[in-house]
């Protein structure tokens, strides 16, 4: 179905380029991610399959042998398809994609916790509560209050930071303005210590993110899959595209 | 799921699908509502022995069920599918309608298909009793528990029980009416009932030429449940021994009395 | 007292006896509870699933357990909708299998869910678009029906039935049993269908995804389908392990052959659908996606062995069995069949459910494995104990089999 | 009426159907909605007024701008300044949440002494403090400092504490360990030196992480203009990953490259401007460095290192001998041969007009009070007591090192916020604060540059913490030792005393974010200093000319020390797994994020080897390995690993590597037999 009809008139989209030439691959927008959406620390027997990473860094290698071995380091997010497989699936309408910010939205006070949009998520974007969220003693001080804990059993995704959305235009408002769409940056971005990220309005041609969206170099996972995702990766590098495109360093995926 | 819930759109998706949802829960709720109020109705009618009867009459091996018809001979096998209740059996009219003449009974009595017998008494009033058949299968340790003067009994209904140690077997009653006298241990068992409707209607019963072929079959039946081992010496002339019982102690006596007396 | 409760002229073994079968079951009951009562209380970890195993085995043992319960449902159409008379000698045996299935398969959902007090919310805020909605109102509903044709075999209970109230209660039931059977029927071809859409819609899982007719895939229809085709074979086989167990005659041979038949007819259609759909699937649909359909079975080859068992071994075969006359009319031949249909569909559940979850969708992550915990395999236990201990009481106290008496006496 | 149990099934079965149709199933159904969502485990964050504060990190000597996010006076974010002299506003994941350090649970709570039996026990404060001063009066060894972090405010009061009496030690400082080498290139000591980066176009790296993600993160990728990089190592780090060239070496061979390299650069003339003598001496030493020798030791070839030579250009390129990831600084032949690219290329010189310190400096007035000695050159079982204040130094020290410069029955004082690798083999455990409870003092490198900056505390330390300062005036006390220059009771209070010094001598500049730099003109007031270090300001010295006219002495080229020939391991293990893990005490417990639920901890699975290594050594997978160095053993999982170097076992430097030990920590595997702990010789047994 298109969205487009449904779209208020002058709505931003938000999308989001990340750099794989830059990226480090050294977790501090995992670390900023979790410290700002309130995700708990790991607890013990957690590993990086049941652990809640809204933003995960995934090392990609081009499966050579030293010295020619290569890799680079994927931050998977969110990619806030513009038609996400997750949203269909919910069974009690507790992930909407939101026709104002372009954003898909997870209601935790809605999950039930069945799980089935992270069976559909082609990304692995998605974590579940497998534990209750506990933090050390004390260290609840350092929570933020923009964002409610979620409790165990619920499924969590990357919102693009929409409370910092929310804040920058109850700002505006506060100071009688407009607000304007590059007044919020994600965790992530903010964080990333290389600048590889970034972040803005799809809607807006001259946004650096529109920019980056028209690179040559700029490139989606599993783009076939039709999904129609909002986050775009940047690389120079050949083998990175045949990967995204085939899972096989240097080959086409043979179409049809 | 409501229109006032939180959310809730007009769409065309949701509008078909709870739609089909609430048409399938309507259905499955009424059809279990015509269910306990027709149950409902069979006790405010007082009819709930006939639905008894007939839930009971359905549960019956297809040998316990040969029409009168059959056993005179006037048809080949037919099984009765009214719960031996001839009154209502079109085939039972026609049949009537026919050549057919019921011989004039040299008893008096009429038989029902559970083995009581009926007698008239007066206009009014029967006597119930329980054929000799019967009686020897109970066997002479059964204690009957009789229904209280004044009690009604209805037809197809229980007349009364008899206890064999933790088992027990009903009577099938084969006329409505209320008790007005019964017999005890010294006087054999029977029941004196009061008819409820004028003068007594024993059209579904047996009676005359009809109740011999019926002891036959019955008879046979009964030797089919019994193994060959103890079937020696059950029957003198055709009749049953007293103490039959005792022939055979190792067969379990309450599920053939159970089949003999209808009681599945 | 127990004797009393049997109804007359069925021989069953003496109370001791029974309780010592009972026995195991009951302490596997209570094992399974204690497991389940662990993962409701202190969170799903313990259940070894993970974000990528987000369903478990737990996902595969419900549809199967569903896929095979559906004798209830299809027995129950041949019999009240199609007359078909000799299968009432099995009804009330295929009703029971049935409550047990979907009452079980509702108790591992909410423990595997993980949020019991949340359940309703489904109905509450309903995504009409999502298969899982479809299911959930189903199953819910048909739960219902079940119960409701599962109680008169209860009241016909030779103690209970003594009651005037029930026997005249379940005789009016009787009377409008189709009406239920009906509604079944209605419901849980949908449930089975969308059970089967739950994964043929995700268009993020190019191993399971299949191209659809109007709004439901054709994994909808295949589940359809199969589900009909083994619901008869798995009564055929536990109606004979029954007997076996309990060394009676239950039903008359010719029950038997119709039962197979009937599932070799649906058998042929179910063959025929699924070969056309997987060439499509692997020339048209993975390709369309960007996949190879090699790089599914690039990692782990037994993968494409089972496809072709599924529908060979699996399917064509005891097809074949139930369709030619000299087999059927042999049981072990019919039971031959049967295991194989039922293996049948616990091999589709098992590619659709675990396999496409163990594939890889992006690129650099790698095929993954995953042991369910002894806590989720003793919530499973607990709902096989609990079917067991069911059956069994039933098949002591409620008369499963209206054909046993009289088979028994000649 | 008799009330026959017919009625009261009626009335119960009445009530239940009438339930259905009254309120309270909907009651029911909204409330067990509200418990899901607010069951009693579920944290509520607290709301407040919203502020925000600076301060800086103090989790390793880069000490980054913070700008820290608060709710109601507690932290709750926290953001790298952007565009300061001192960073680009980068923070490595460890800083993104050092706002949660004040509640880390490996937190010490009391102080702690070890039992003969070896286990620790609860003590008081004074039975500890009066343990420790009997042991420095006894003492007629060494009593020693090891100060992780020179420069600061409190390592200023440790000299005037120690005057007369011992010496401080640091410990192998790569950044430290490298200027000294690059001071004894020169004839006289030029004083302190600097690397103008400015001018920078193509850094070439050895084995330095110049792209990764500690210290100043991001640093070169930030900058305005692309600086190319260079990286030469042996394994592939992420620099080396992320480098625009990566030139793959054998282990251990930074030296025979960089004078090859050396020999190419002369050839080009490079050294035109040099003295003669100098020019020749150098020639002397590098004409053996044949582009084809380099290649038979290092595995370079000709081509990659003529065009890397080439590339090469005066003025515009540095050369960096980076720490590896457990901070092991090269062999000095190796630093040195390294530093003299850096001549050739004209890049370094006398950075700074030496900056006048006061006598009454609380951080260098006591400077020559006392002897500094890298603990490297400490001699060995000389020290009778330690007392250790690592302090963040951001790498781990191998215990081993300490070890064998200790006399027999020595006693180990640490002062540390948790029990980390060291404090477990100390005798005296005293608790300090964690970083962001208590006010510090950043301070800039002595050698390159003297600069000043505060990070300000959130939260109130642990009750037993110890205020560093106090420390030593209780131990004073006992010792009857007094310090006027440092005299204090808090840390706070000497950064009041070195605002007032600063205000005082009116020298260097006082640089505030998104403000223009102010001088002293404008600050008479030691407040007015402290009020804007609290707005995250940093006083530096002034800047002097660069001044590269200098005459150089080779001999430390000379020198080689082949201790790493004497053994007969065959392989050799590189730790690795990034600098910041190495030392549990700097991060956060969100931080497992990163080690514990991510892929991103690198060879903390177990111990990586070259497939083909295996097949050679038939290493099974299956089986449980040992890794033996000569310092110690580590039991291991072989995973067979495609991209580590023949002959090379690659395993994570961190404490959170594989288990169970042998040792405290794998960098305990190190050995301090040799200059060089980079790369440890080692073979594989079967356990």
């Amino acid at each position: 179905m298109s969205r487009a009809k449904e779209k208020p008139e002058g709505a931003p989209r938000y999308a989001m380029t990340i750099d794989l030439d830059k990226c480090t691959g050294c977790g501090a927008c995992m670390v900023a991610c979790a410290v700002e959406n309130n995700v708990p620390p790991a607890q013990s027997g957690a590993n990086d399959r049941n652990g809640t990473t809204l933003m995960r860094v995934y090392a990609m290698s081009n499966k050579q042998v030293y010295p020619h071995a290569k890799q680079v380091f994927v931050p998977m997010t969110c990619q806030q398809c513009e038609d996400p497989p997750c949203e269909t699936v919910c069974p009690q309408n507790a992930v909407e994609y939101d026709w104002t910010t372009g954003i898909v939205a997870q209601i935790p006070v809605r999950c039930l916790g069945c799980r089935y949009c992270m069976v559909a998520c082609p990304y692995h974007a998605r974590a579940f509560n497998w534990w209750d969220p506990t933090w050390p003693e004390g260290m609840e001080a350092t929570l933020n209050p923009d964002i409610s804990t979620r409790s165990r059993g619920t499924a969590e995704k990357c919102n693009f930071c929409h409370h910092r959305r929310q804040l920058a235009r109850e700002r505006a408002v506060h100071e009688d303005r407009e607000m304007c769409e590059d007044e919020y940056q994600p965790a992530c971005v903010e964080a990333c210590p290389v600048g590889a990220i970034t972040f803005g309005n799809l809607e807006d041609p001259n946004s650096a993110v529109s920019k980056g969206f028209a690179k040559p170099e700029a490139f989606a996972f599993v783009e076939k899959l039709g999904t129609k995702p909002k986050i775009r990766y940047l690389s120079s590098q050949k083998w990175v595209h045949d990967m995204a495109r085939s899972g096989v360093p240097g080959k086409e995926a043979t179409n049809g | 799921m409501f229109p006032w819930v939180y959310g809730f759109e007009w769409t065309a998706g949701n509008v078909i699908f709870l739609g089909l949802f609430f048409t399938v829960v309507i259905v499955i709720l009424t059809t279990v509502t015509v269910a306990v109020v027709r149950s409902r109705r069979a006790f405010k009618e007082r009819r709930h022995h006939e639905v008894k009867w007939e839930s009971t009459f359905e549960d019956l091996g297809s040998e316990a069920r040969p029409c009168r018809h059959q056993l005179s001979g006037e048809t080949d096998q037919r099984m009765c599918r009214h719960g031996f209740e001839c009154k209502d059996c079109s085939f039972h009219k026609q049949m009537l309608d026919s050549a057919y003449k019921l011989v004039e009974a040299e008893s008096d009595r009429y038989y029902h298909r559970g083995h009581a017998w009926v007698r008239k008494e007066s206009y009014s009033t029967v006597i119930i009793g329980l054929d000799d058949f019967a009686t020897r299968i109970v066997g002479p340790k059964a204690r009957a528990k009789l229904p209280k003067i004044g009690r009604m009994i209805h037809e197809n209904g229980t007349a009364w029980r008899f206890l064999l140690g933790d088992e027990s077997v009903r009577v099938l009653a084969p006329v409505s009416g209320q008790v007005i006298e019964h017999g005890g241990p010294d006087r054999g068992w029977y029941l004196k009932v009061k008819l409820l409707d004028q003068g007594a209607d024993l059209r579904h019963l047996l009676t005359g030429n009809e109740v011999n072929p019926w002891m036959e079959y019955e008879m046979a039946r009964l030797i089919r449940m019994i193994p060959e081992s103890c079937q020696a010496g059950l029957t003198e002339d055709g009749q049953l021994v007293d103490d039959v019982t005792a022939k055979c102690p190792s067969l379990e006596w309450d599920l053939v009395c159970s089949e003999i007396l209808l009681e599945p | 007292m127990d004797k009393t409760a049997i109804s007359r002229g069925l021989q069953r073994a003496p109370l001791g006896q029974f309780l010592l079968w009972l026995g195991p079951w009951i302490a596997l009951l209570v094992f399974g509870v204690y497991c389940a009562y662990l993962c409701l209380r202190y969170g799903l970890h313990l259940t070894n699933m993970d974000n990528r195993f987000a369903f478990g085995a737990w996902i595969f043992l419900d549809l199967t357990v569903i896929a095979l319960g559906a004798g209830a449902f299809f027995t129950g159409f041949l019999l009240y909708i199609l007359k078909r008379k000799e299968l009432r000698a099995v009804i009330n045996s295929a009703v029971t299998i049935g409550f047990i299935c979907y009452s079980g398969a509702v108790v591992i959902l909410m423990v595997d869910v993980g949020q019991p007090l949340r359940a309703w919310f489904t109905f509450w805020h309903p995504n009409v678009h999502s298969m899982l909605t479809e299911v959930t109102f189903c199953i819910t509903c048909y739960l219902g029906v079940l119960a409701f044709e599962y109680i008169p075999i209860l009241l016909k209970n030779r103690k209970l039935r003594q009651i005037p109230s029930f026997l005249v209660f379940e005789f009016n039931m009787h009377k409008v049993m189709y009406v239920l059977a009906g509604a079944g029927t209605f419901l849980s071809f949908f449930h089975q269908g969308s059970l089967g859409g739950l994964y043929g819609v995700l268009n993020g899982r190019p191993f399971v995804y299949r191209e659809s007719f109007g709004i439901w895939p054709t994994t909808f229809f295949l589940f359809i389908v199969s589900a009909a085709a083994a619901g008869p074979s798995f009564i055929l086989l536990t109606t004979w392990i029954t007997s076996k167990v309990t060394k009676k005659r239950l039903v008359t041979q010719e029950v038997y052959e119709s039962l197979g038949k009937i599932s070799g007819y649906i058998l042929i259609g179910y063959v025929l659908f699924k070969t056309i759909d997987t060439l499509v699937w692997i020339s048209m649909t993975a390709p369309g996606m960007g996949v190879h359909p090699d790089s599914f079975f690039a990692s782990k080859p037994g993968y494409t062995a089972l496809h072709l068992l599924e529908v060979t071994i699996f399917g064509f075969l005891p097809m074949a069995i139930y369709m030619t006359k000299r087999l059927r009319s042999q049981i072990k031949w019919l039971v031959t069949a049967a295991v194989l249909t039922c293996l049948g569909i616990v091999v589709n559940r098992y590619i659709l459910t675990i396999q496409t979850l163990a594939l890889p969708t992006l690129p650099f992550d790698e095929l993954l494995s995953y042991m369910p915990s002894w806590q989720e395999t003793g919530a499973f236990l607990m709902v096989i104990a609990y079917g067991m201990i069911v059956y069994s009481l039933s098949f002591r106290y409620a008369n499963l089999f209206p054909l046993e008496r009289e088979l028994q006496r000649n | 009426m008799i009330v026959t149990r017919r009625h009261i099934l009626k009335l119960l079965g009445g009530g239940a159907v009438g339930t259905i149709f009254s309120p309270i199933p909907w009651k029911l159904l909204r409330d067990s909605s509200v418990w899901t969502q607010n069951w009693s485990w579920l944290p509520v964050p607290q709301r407040g007024p919203v502020g925000s504060a600076y301060s800086a990190c103090t989790l390793c000597p880069s000490g980054c701008g913070l700008k820290v996010r608060t709710i109601g006076g507690r932290p709750v974010l926290v953001n790298g300044i952007s565009n300061t002299a001192w960073g680009k506003g980068g923070l490595c994941p460890a800083g993104t949440a050092i706002h949660q350090m004040p509640w880390h649970p490996a937190q010490l709570r009391s102080v702690k002494m070890r039992q003969s039996d070896g286990r620790f026990m609860e003590a008081k404060l004074d039975v500890a403090l009066a343990a420790v001063a009997a042991a420095i009066k006894g003492a007629n060894g060494t009593v020693a400092i090891l100060d992780g972090r020179p420069g600061r405010l409190i390592s200023g009061a440790y000299r005037e504490f120690l005057a007369g009496k011992g010496v401080i030690v640091q410990p192998p400082s790569v950044a430290r360990s490298s200027m000294k080498v690059l001071r004894s290139l020169f004839k006289e000591d030029p004083g302190p030196l600097a690397i103008d980066v400015d001018q920078v176009k193509t850094v070439v790296s050895f084995s330095a992480s110049v792209l990764e993600n500690f210290g100043q993160p991001g640093l070169l990728q930030q900058s305005p203009k692309k600086i190319r990089t260079i990286q030469f190592e042996a394994i592939q780090s992420r620099t080396a990953l992320k480098a625009d060239q990566w030139v793959p070496i054998k282990p251990g061979t930074e030296r025979e490259i960089a004078l090859g390299l050396a020999n190419l650069l002369l050839k080009k003339g490079y050294a035109a401007n040099w003295d003669e003598e100098d020019r020749t001496a150098l020639e002397k030493i590098c004409a053996e460095w044949t582009p084809s020798k380099v290649f038979a030791a290092s595995g370079v070839d000709e081509a990659t290192l003529t065009s890397v030579a080439n590339t090469m250009e005066i003025g515009s390129t540095v050369v960096v001998a980076g720490p590896d990831a457990v901070g092991g600084p090269l062999a000095i032949e190796a630093e040195a041969s390294i530093q003299t690219l850096n001549l050739l290329l004209g890049s370094v010189g006398q950075a700074i007009k030496p900056v006048k310190i006061a006598a009454d400096d609380p951080a260098f007035g006591a400077i020559d009070a006392v002897e500094t000695k890298d603990l490297t050159d400490v001699p060995a079982q000389s020290i009778e007591v330690l007392i250790i204040d690592m302090a963040m130094a951001g790498y781990a020290l191998p215990w081993n090192l300490l070890a064998d410069k200790l006399a027999p029955k020595a006693l180990v004082v640490s002062l540390t916020p948790v029990l980390d690798d060291l404090a477990q083999h100390s005798q005296v455990v005293i608790p300090t604060a964690l970083p962001f409870t208590t006010v510090q003092d950043i301070p800039g490198h002595p050698d390159f540059l003297r600069s000043v900056r505060m990070a300000q505390a959130f939260g109130a330390p642990a009750d037993d913490a110890l205020d560093p300062v106090d420390f030593l005036n209780r131990l004073g006390k006992i010792l009857g030792i007094n310090r006027d220059v440092t005299a204090a009771d808090s840390l706070s209070e000497l950064i009041e005393k070195q605002a007032e010094v600063l205000v005082n001598a009116k020298e260097g500049v006082v640089l505030q974010p998104k403000k223009d730099p102010a001088d002293f003109d404008d600050i008479d007031e030691a407040d007015e200093l402290l009020k804007r270090f609290k707005r995250g300001a940093c006083f530096v010295a002034a800047f002097g000319q660069i001044d590269t006219a200098l005459k150089f002495s080779f001999d430390s080229l000379g020198i080689i020390s082949d201790e790493t020939k004497k053994h007969d391991f065959t392989m050799q293990l590189i730790l690795t797994g990034g600098v910041e893990r190495a030392s549990l005490a700097s991060r956060s417990p969100i931080l497992s994020k990163v080690d514990q639920e991510s892929g991103l901890n690198p060879f903390a699975d177990g111990a990586h080897v070259n497939p083909e290594t295996i097949a050679n050594l038939a290493l099974l997978p299956k089986k449980r390995w040992v890794v033996n160095t000569p310092e110690g053993s580590i039991k291991v999982q072989i995973r067979p690993d495609p991209t580590v170097p023949p002959g090379v076992i690659l395993m994570s430097g961190a404490p959170n590597g594989p288990k169970p030990w042998d040792v405290a920590n794998p960098v305990e595997l190190a050995s301090p037999g040799q200059k060089s702990w980079r790369i440890i010789p080692a073979v594989i047994k079967e356990a």
